[in-house]
Order: structure tokens, then C-alpha cells, then sequence
């Protein structure tokens, strides 16, 4: 185990599986010399060259679409979209193409493709670079949808992404990037998809989390244990495939849920969850599901604004304890 | 326009081809054509639905480029890919099942007519987003450039591709890195009903080749030699590490743009004077004349050829549909 | 009134604009000559000439992005995606720039732009060309969604759409341009946006539906009336402003609710209406809410396995009875 | 290359402009100068945050494109858009307001650094989407011809953005359908850490024009006569109703890509060999050697400029923000 952040973390997986698979690559705007927009695939290209981390000019939907093809070619190419704000000029490759050509051309192509891509608010980047996409990809059968909180998860998710052969979106979040934990240093450290974690048990209430809104769930449980709410935390981790045994088994016990999620309310990914919530658990809910998230609006810039759309820990606290 | 050398490359290949060589060409356009029709007639019987695009007209430019592959070479092409998946060396029997929806399909009767595809083949796949093909060749372009393999990637597209953003991003990207590949650009002069020069502000296609820094060359695309001569330049080229090139094939489909247009926004005349271009009376023509086939060895073809639809008929008539309880397997590779 | 096909609903609502507002005008592919794809614009090129019916390169981000453009200009364009498949080429310009204009801009800017679209499956197209969207415009705050199953709405709701000031995401389901009603002659009959029409009264279940799924719902009725189960039909025609009272008020008195529409199952509007009838009215619901959509795949080809794939009033019927 | 012609069109408009309008000139580079200064000095201590993209060095760019605009033109921006958005006539104050994220803001501090907008001033918008606002400024450019207006559009972007498929669609459309409009790529010769030459495939810009049927033509981007004597020609040809231009002005950002690009990408060796081509002290030369305006004359604008700059950011500093309950209105303008 080290104590390293997220990103390192992101950037260890990386390594590993650069060095691990000959065919894997990494594909993006800035990934090489400028070691990432966000410092990700900081110090790869000088161990790798630019044939494994190769920059591109900004062409998200062909960039998109050369990782199919690439994968479609034999590789298993990592390609990183600046931010998922400009992952929607690559919607069709990911949609009508990376989606569907396992499945449309009878199971003999397959495209397994890494798309990661950081998102979220919080920086005052305004409108069109504070947005959290991950429902489309969600509504999108043929994507693995996965979507990381805590560092060990980063590492493990990502390795086990490169590794399977679906098309995987894997989403990151702007504000986890400088996060610190303990990170298994071990080069075969797989976290499976489909498995939700439970990473504070409580008997009261059950918040399902997941990316950034994991640690306003956690700071609000601590905050309702001071109100004497036992709270317990579920990080989902991946959206695609979703563990709804295990956010199922906590209600059952606790009988109520809070869906944090940092998307815009309507529509979005919490709206799934809690339907599935109540399809798998209708009875033993003793309140409807609550769904914390961000406001219906575009990302203002001013800030006092911009934390007022975000979804925060008070947020989770003032409905769970509205709930009790 | 570089016409007057891709007429001399097409005589030469008249010249130098083997005589078996031109007749599998000749065999080839053949195929696509009575495979065409026989679709169409299916269609008719309702045997066939769904969107429904034919390649009757357009032979010399699939089997003329092709042609000029090697079988590992890799092809991608659009939704009026039946004659490009068949130059390809598709058995007719599965394409025409895949149309008809069977589980014996070319894939497995879940693509339909717009999406054939074969891995061993090296056949891509059919995209039904105009445009969507462009970076998939692109990408499979960096893959062979990336195992500094042989190969050659061949992407077949339409003039209608052409004001979409992805042809510019492929055509900068393959260009950047002299990546692999052949953009056969098929301009039948017509994007549904829209006229070529309706759509795009340049009518001469292979123009846009020149800032991309790569060759762009206009061949007559009813001459599956000229195609062929000038594909094997640029196949050349490109696998000499050299990058890609731009084709502009110009070529006519005999049939509107799919089996429900009534193809009411161009005249009988120019149909005419285009059926007239026939590229297998074409070629027919350069045989029998210039290289002195004789008329039955060709008539021999189109039977053989005929027979081989018929057996595909049956099989695609007798194949099981695939079931309903598989439905949902194979949405994805893994688990 | 006139009994006239959703089509013909829908080119009259465009011919009355045209005439009405020297500002509107439509752009599309093969909108002019051709006609429409589907015919929606037929004829409407002889009348009005090539300024105000435009036939466009195959360029969907610009076409939409042009249309933004021209909107902010003054002008009132009505853009036609071929279908909503392609529209997907288009989703920068549809939720980075015209759902944010107006707000990021502090107000100043707006964008009164009508995207109309044709989406939806059972033509054995495939993959590529058999989807239903709605759900990522739904989670996007700055547009409206508007998705009419009556030729009378198609015609009311298109005209509001171009009379109004904000983006319209406005979606015709393919299966529906030649099912006939009775249509308004009116110049100025409007359907205002956000009001749900009960379609039905009944006093067993609400069948919450729009688009094609409508008619799946009351065929259904039809059939569950014959079970002995009252079914009460609802159409949203519009997601964007949601209705959600009039759902509502009749799970008050019905206690189930399923709803019905065609896009996936996953992610889909359905999460969101579904979410949104628990929140107002768990106390109500002797039931969990019953999603009937599409099956999360691809669409297949094959007639067959296209048909198991979409929602159909059998589907419906068959929750229903397992309900009660 | 068109630079021998334009440096002829540059000496012409020095010599033809009368001193006010020179000094106009120059004034608006100062304004945009001393303006990002500010705007850098203000995020150091915390008053501006978020992204911020600077255009100190561009400057001859932004004032002599919108200086052969009438100001009924439109103008649509990028994320680096302080430059044109001052150039087009808004107020510093409301500007810097905005980058405080204050109410009194030119998008009411919902925008920021990246979102200025004033429908006023035909300002339409800075986008921060690569390539976002050529599609509509294409849609403006309808718009106008539409209403037969006499109004042209000036569209500002990045070299980043020719690899974008926007642009092409973009330059296709306004070609074809002869609209009004003049596209002006800033080349700065980096997106980002990204040298031109590893992103295009093509490093002289100016020459993707040709294929569109559009001029199209390089000029110095330090020499703010020179941008204006091109953007002269091409908003006449567009105004004439003959369609659009390229023009290419190439240039240098003096600072980072942003406020947190430390531009170790670059050597310092390039850096001064462009702050020696300062677009300011360029003009200034001229105006001195060649015109004889005198210094002080030149300091008295730069003094007045100063004072300007210091009201901006006391109004900015003193607005209030916008209120909190204000937050979800304005998401629909009906209703
Ligand atoms: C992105 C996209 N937009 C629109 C369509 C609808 N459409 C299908 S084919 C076609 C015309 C394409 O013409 P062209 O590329 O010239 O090919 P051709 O049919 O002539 O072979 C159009 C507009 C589509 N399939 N994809
Ligand atoms: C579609 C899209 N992709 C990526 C980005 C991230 N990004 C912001 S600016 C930039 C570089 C743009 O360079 P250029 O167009 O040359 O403009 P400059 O910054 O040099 O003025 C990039 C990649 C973005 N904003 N939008
Ligand atoms: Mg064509
Ligand atoms: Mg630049």
C-alpha cells in the first residue's frame, strides 16, 4: 500500500498497463508533452514515446472514432477527452458506433476502447465546462459506465477497464484529482465492475453516492451522527453495470434512501437508481427516495452561484434529517 | 482533374493484367449486379426490409479498388456496402441471409442490409452514419501503422460525406501521422435527392486533398481499370509508409437512392446517358475488343454467377431466424 | 376540423408559421426538393421558395449551430434532423450552446430555435437508426421537450414551439405520420406546453405514456377493460415542462401507475417520471411504478427480435394484470 | 504567402488614415494591454478565478479586424475573448465586473472570464467549446442575409480549431451559400502546449480557403494595419453579398495558455523574439517615425487608459454579486 492521490493513482494504473500489454495506448488532446489538462499522463511519454501516448489535435469525434477503429484494429487504446464537456462533439462515435458495433454486427467486432474523461463543477469554469454526462452514457446499453471516488478505486477500475473488452466511459472528477489513500501497490489490483462498496455501515438512513458526491455523503454521515442518524454510505463505483443487490440489502435494513449525485436533477442518473431502488424494494421503504443533486440550471460562473447549483454535504444532511 | 493519366494507367492494366485477372473482375461486377437485383426482386417480395441501399451502377469502383488489395487489407464502408462486402470475397449466401435476417447471416441477422461485417475477411463493417466510417479506417489505419504491419485500410464513403466535420478530422489526423490509408470518396453525384453541387462548394471532390498535403486524384469510376490503376498508386504509397490519398471515383447509381425513392429529382435523359456508361458492358466491351474474349467465356460467368445467387436465395430462404431467448446476449463482449 | 394524418398535422403547422411570421423558416436535409425524408415538409419549397425552406449539406453540428446563429440573429428557425440518430453529431451544439445561451449570457441572448427530429424503431433500421433520445434532452436544462402522439398535438404543440422563445427539442415518432385524427383549422390553436391530456378515465391503474407508447396504452386499456381492470390513459406530450400534477391526481385515485415509452429502459424518461410520482405521491401508490421500454440493447434487424425489443400494449397489459 | 501585398495594404492605411483614426487604433491596443494586465494582477490576488485566457500580445488582431467592422457588425468569440470583446466597444467596467463574477457584469456574472456577451454591441458571445462559434456565426451570417441586412460577421478563433470538423462545415456552408461572414484564425502557432505542426497537417492555415472557394490570405498578426487592410477587402467582398474569407493572422500570446500554464512548452529564446514584434510598440514606431506624432501625445492615451482601468476595477470591486435567489431564473427566457 501507498498513500498516493487519485491522479497518481490514475497514472499508476497507466503505467502498469502500458507496461503489462504491448497493445494498450493512450490517445488525447495534451496526454503527452503537456502531461495531461489535468496531470493524469504526467511523465509517460518520456518512459513510453510517443507511439503509446501520443497527443492529438482537437478533434473529439475522430479521435473517439480512431480509438474504435483502433480497437477494433487489435489495440486496446486509453483515449482521454480533455474534459467529458467535449466528449459530446464525440456523442456518435460513442454512441452510434463504439456502442453498438459489438452487438450489430453479430458479436464478431469488438471495441474495447478506454474513454476516460474528468467532469464536474466547482472550479468556476461556468457553463460549458462544469457539466457531470454521465446519464447519457448510462442510457446507452453496449458502455460500461464507470466512475471512481477514491483513489484505490481509480487504480483498480481503470486497470480492470484496459483490461476487458467493452467499450468502458470512465469518468473522473475534477475536484478528486489532489484526494490522497491508501492505494495497493500490487500490479494485478483489479476492483470488478458491478460491485458497490460500503464504506460506512449505519442503521437509520442509506445514502447512495457515487464520484465526488461519495465524500459529501461521508462528511454528511458524520455530521448526522452528531444528530444521532447512523448513516450508511454506498459508493456504487460503476453505473454500468449497477449493484443494486447491495444498496438494496442496506435499505432493507435502514429503510430509507438519499441518491447524491452531482448531475442535474431531472433525468439524471439518481432518477435510474431510485427507480430501481423502489422496483427491487418498494416495500421495505418507509419514505420515498430522496435525490440530492445539482439544480436544473446551467453552471453559473460567479461562485457564491455555483455552490448554490451543487449538490454539498448540508445538502444530504437537511434531507436525511427531514426524513427521520 | 487528372484524367488523361488515369486513362493511360486504365490501358495499361487493359495490357498487363492476366487474362484470368480481367475476367475476375468481370466476374466481380457481375456478381454485385445480379446480386443487386435479386436483392431488389426480394425486397420487392417483401423477403427483404428495412432500408435497403443498391450498388447497381457503382461495380467498377468496389471491385476496381478492391481489386487493387490484398486480402489482409482492410475495408470499411457505409450503408450501401453490399457490393464492397462481396468484392471483398463475402459469400454471397451469407450476405444475402444477413438481409433476409437469418442467424446465418454475415452478422448473425442483427445488422441488416447497412451493416455487414466479417473480421477474417478484414471487412469492417457498414456505418449507416454518413461520415461515421472515416475515423474507424482512420483508427485502423494507427493499428497497422502501430504493429508496423503491411496493411492497407480502404474507406469507401459517398460525396455526401463530404461537408461533414469527420471527413476533415480523418483526412488531417491520417495525414498527420501518414498513417495507411486509401479514402475512396464515391461521388454518384447525388446525397439522397441533393445534387452534389447543392451540398458542397466545390464540385471537384479530389480538390480537397491538396491542403491535407496528400494526392487527390478524379478517376472515371465506370472503369473498374481506371479505379484499379489509380487505387494501386495510392495502395502503394500507403504502404510504403508514405500516408494516405484521396480518390475521387465518379460513378452513377442506376437505382434511387434506396428501394422507397422514386427517384424523382433527375431526369430520364441523364439516366440514360449514364446506363450507357454501364461499367460492365464497359469492361465487356475492352474484353471481347481489345483483348479478344470470347462473348461465351463472359456468357459462362453469368451463368455460373447467376446459379451462385440462386443457391443464395435458397439458403438465406432456408435458414432459421435467429431466436428470441438470445436476444439479449451480446450487448457485450465480456461476462 | 379536419381528420388529417400527423403529417399533414404537421406540415400545416408549419405553413400557417411560415405565414404567419416573416421570421420562420426551415432548414434541413432535403427539406426543400425532396420534400422531408418523411414528407413532413412536402410541397412546402413551391410556396415559399428556397429562402425559407433551405436544403442543407450533410453537416448536422452546423446545421444545428447555424440555426443557433440565426435564432440570436432574429430569425426563427425550424431545423430538421433527418432523424434524431444523426442529431447525435449535433449534441455540442444542442446542450453546450443552445440550452446555455441564454442563461450564461446573463439573459441577453436568446435562442428561439425548433429542432424537430423524427426518432423511434419497428422499420427493422438497425442499430444505428432506431433510437429514442428523448431522455438526454430531458436532462438538460434550457430545453423543452416536446413529444406529441396526436396529429391535433403535433399541430398545436409545433406551432407553440415556434411561437415561443426558448430551444425546442421537438421529436415525431416515425411509426406515427400516418395516423389520422381530427386537427383544428384554426390559425391560432395552440397546445400549451406542460399539460398532460387524460386520454382515458379509469379507476384501476394510470398508464402514464407519450409518443408512440400512447397508443400502445389505450390499445391496452382496450384490452385490460375486457380483464375487467379500468386503465386511465395519460399522455405527457410534453417532458419538458413534466406534468407531473395531472399523474398525480389520478394515482390518487387509481394507486398504480405504469409508464410506458420506447427508449431504453435504463436511464430513460420513464426513471425520471417515475422518480417523480413516487416524490409527490408515495403515500398513494399500493405499488411500486411499472417501467415497460425498450429492453436494453441495440436494436436488431431481424423483425422478430426488433418486435421482443420494443414496449407493446401486450407488455403493458401483462404488467398491469400481474398488479392487481 | 500574401504578405508582400498586405504589407503594401498596411503602409497604405498608414498613410491614408487620419492621425484620430490611428490613435484610435492604438488607444483600443493600450485599453486591451493594460486591461489583461489588470486582469492578471486581479487573479493573482484572488479576485478573478476560474479559467482566464489572456490575449496580451494579440492585440493587433482583435483592433484592426473590428476596426474595419461598422458596429452594427456582429462579433463571435472564443474563451480568449477580453481582446475582441473590448475592441468591440463594451465598457471595461462591465467586462472586469464580469471577471469579478459581479452582477453589474456584461453577463451579469453568470458568464465569466470565458461567457462575455452584449447583444448591444453585436458582441455575440464568447464560446468555450474549440470550434463552438463558427457554426453560428455562420447562423448570423444567414441571419443577415436573410434580411437582406447590410451587416457582416467577424468570427474569431484559435488554430486549434482547424482540425475541429465545425470549421469545415462551417466554411462549406457560408461558401455555398455566399453569406457574409469573415472567418479570422488567430495563429499563435499553440493550442495549448500543442505546436501547430503536430495538430495540422497543413501549417499554412490560410490555405485551407482554397478548396471553399473563399480568398484566402496570411497577414502579420503584429501589425494591427495590416489585419485591418485585409479585413478591409474581405468585409467589403462580404458586405457586396460575394461571401466569405479566411484570413489567417499570425501571432503570439505573451502570456500562458491560461492563468495556470506555466508554458513550458516554449523557449524563452522564441518568447522574445516575439515581445520584439509587440503589436504596440509596432504601431507606436510608425506612428512616431513615420506620422510624427509625438510621444506624449501617445502617454497622454496610455495615462487615460490607466485611469480607465482603475475605475473598472473599483466598480467591478464595489458591485454587489448576484443574489442567490435570482439563481434558477433565466434558465427559459418564456415563461
Ligand atoms: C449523419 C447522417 N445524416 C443523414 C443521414 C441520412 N442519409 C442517409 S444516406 C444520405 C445521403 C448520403 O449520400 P452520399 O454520401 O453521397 O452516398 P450515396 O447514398 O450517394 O452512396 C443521407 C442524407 C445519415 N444516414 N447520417
Ligand atoms: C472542443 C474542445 N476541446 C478541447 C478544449 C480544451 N481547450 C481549450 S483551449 C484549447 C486550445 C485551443 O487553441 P487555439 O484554438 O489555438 O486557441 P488559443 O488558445 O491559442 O487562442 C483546448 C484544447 C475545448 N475548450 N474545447
Ligand atoms: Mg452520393
Ligand atoms: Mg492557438
Amino acid at each position: 500500500m501507498a498513500r498516493i492521490s487519485y491522479r497518481e493513482a490514475l497514472n499508476a494504473a497507466l503505467r502498469e498497463e502500458l507496461d503489462r500489454d504491448e497493445r494498450v495506448f493512450i490517445m488525447g488532446e495534451e496526454v503527452g508533452y503537456f502531461g495531461g489538462a489535468f496531470k493524469v499522463t504526467d511523465g509517460l511519454l518520456a518512459v513510453y514515446g510517443e507511439k503509446r501516448v501520443r497527443d492529438t489535435p482537437i478533434s473529439e469525434l475522430t479521435i473517439v472514432g480512431a480509438g474504435v477503429g483502433a480497437a477494433m484494429g487489435g489495440l486496446k487504446p486509453v483515449v482521454e477527452l480533455m474534459t467529458i464537456n467535449f466528449g459530446l462533439l464525440a456523442m456518435d462515435q460513442i454512441v452510434n458506433h463504439a456502442a453498438k458495433i459489438h452487438y450489430m454486427f453479430g458479436g464478431k467486432a469488438t471495441v474495447p476502447i478506454v474513454i476516460r474523461a474528468p467532469q464536474g463543477g466547482g472550479h468556476q469554469l461556468g457553463a460549458q465546462h462544469s457539466q457531470s454526462l454521465e446519464a447519457y452514457f448510462l442510457h446507452c446499453p453496449g458502455l460500461r459506465v464507470v466512475i471512481p471516488a477514491t483513489p484505490a478505486d481509480a487504480k483498480g477500475l481503470l486497470k480492470t477497464a484496459i483490461r476487458q473488452t467493452d467499450p468502458v466511459i470512465f469518468l473522473e472528477h475534477e475536484s478528486l484529482y489532489g484526494v490522497k489513500g491508501e492505494v495497493p501497490e500490487d500490479n494485478d489490483f483489479l476492483v470488478p465492475f458491478g460491485q458497490a462498496a460500503v464504506l460506512r455501515e449505519g442503521k437509520d438512513v442509506t445514502i447512495v453516492a457515487y464520484s465526488k458526491c461519495v465524500y459529501d455523503a461521508l462528511s454528511a454521515a458524520e455530521a448526522l451522527e452528531n444528530a444521532g442518524i447512523d448513516a450508511e454510505v454506498i459508493d456504487l463505483r460503476t453505473l454500468n453495470p449497477l449493484d443494486i443487490q447491495t444498496v438494496v440489502a442496506s435499505i432493507k435494513k435502514t429503510g430509507k434512501a438519499i441518491v447524491a449525485y452531482e448531475g442535474w436533477r431531472t433525468g439524471g442518473a439518481g432518477a435510474e437508481i431510485a427507480s430501481r431502488i423502489y422496483e427491487a424494494a418498494f416495500d421495505d421503504l418507509d419514505a420515498p427516495v430522496e435525490r440530492v443533486a445539482s439544480l436544473d440550471t446551467p453552471m453559473p460562473y460567479n461562485a457564491k452561484l455555483e455552490h448554490a447549483v451543487l449538490p454539498s454535504a448540508g445538502d444530504i444532511v437537511k434531507v436525511a434529517e427531514q426524513m427521520m | 482533374m487528372a484524367l488523361e493519366r488515369d486513362k493511360h494507367t486504365a490501358q495499361r492494366a487493359l495490357l498487363t493484367l492476366h487474362e484470368a485477372q480481367l475476367l475476375e473482375l468481370y466476374r466481380r461486377m457481375v456478381l454485385i449486379r445480379q446480386f443487386e437485383e435479386k436483392t431488389a426482386e426480394m425486397y420487392a417480395r417483401g423477403k427483404i426490409t428495412g432500408f435497403c441501399h443498391l450498388y447497381a451502377g457503382e461495380e467498377a469502383v468496389a471491385v476496381g479498388a478492391i481489386y487493387a488489395l490484398y486480402d489482409k487489407d482492410y475495408v470499411v464502408s457505409t450503408y450501401r456496402e453490399h457490393g464492397h462486402c462481396l468484392a471483398k470475397g463475402a459469400d454471397p449466401k451469407v450476405v444475402m441471409a444477413e438481409l433476409f435476417g437469418k442467424v446465418t447471416g454475415i452478422s448473425k441477422g442483427r445488422g441488416g442490409s447497412m451493416h455487414l461485417f466479417d473480421q477474417d475477411l478484414r471487412f469492417m463493417g457498414g456505418y449507416a452514419i454518413v461520415g461515421g466510417g472515416l475515423p474507424i479506417a482512420t483508427g485502423l489505419g494507427l493499428s497497422v501503422q502501430y504493429n508496423e504491419g503491411p496493411e492497407v485500410v480502404c474507406c469507401f464513403f459517398g460525396d455526401g460525406a463530404l461537408p461533414q466535420g469527420a471527413f476533415h478530422e480523418s483526412l488531417n489526423m491520417a495525414s498527420l501521422w501518414k498513417l495507411p490509408v486509401v479514402f475512396v470518396c464515391e461521388n454518384n453525384f447525388y446525397g439522397m435527392g441533393t445534387l452534389v453541387q447543392n451540398a458542397i462548394c466545390q464540385e471537384e471532390l479530389y480538390r480537397f486533398a491538396q491542403p491535407y498535403k496528400m494526392p487527390g486524384v478524379r478517376v472515371d469510376g465506370m472503369d473498374v481499370l481506371e479505379v484499379y490503376g489509380a487505387t494501386m498508386e495510392a495502395v502503394a504509397r500507403a504502404r510504403e509508409g508514405d500516408g494516405p490519398s484521396l480518390i475521387e471515383a465518379v460513378t452513377y447509381r442506376f437505382r434511387g437512392h434506396s428501394m422507397s425513392d422514386p427517384v424523382e429529382y433527375r431526369s430520364k435523359r441523364e439516366e440514360r446517358i449514364w446506363q450507357e456508361r454501364d461499367p460492365i458492358k464497359n469492361l465487356r466491351r475492352k474484353l471481347t475488343v481489345e483483348r479478344h474474349v470470347a462473348e461465351g467465356r463472359l456468357g459462362e460467368i453469368e451463368a455460373e454467377v447467376a446459379r451462385q445467387i440462386d443457391d443464395a436465395v435458397k439458403f438465406a430462404d432456408e435458414s432459421p431466424e435467429p431466436s428470441v431467448e438470445e436476444l439479449g446476449k451480446g450487448v457485450y463482449a465480456g461476462s
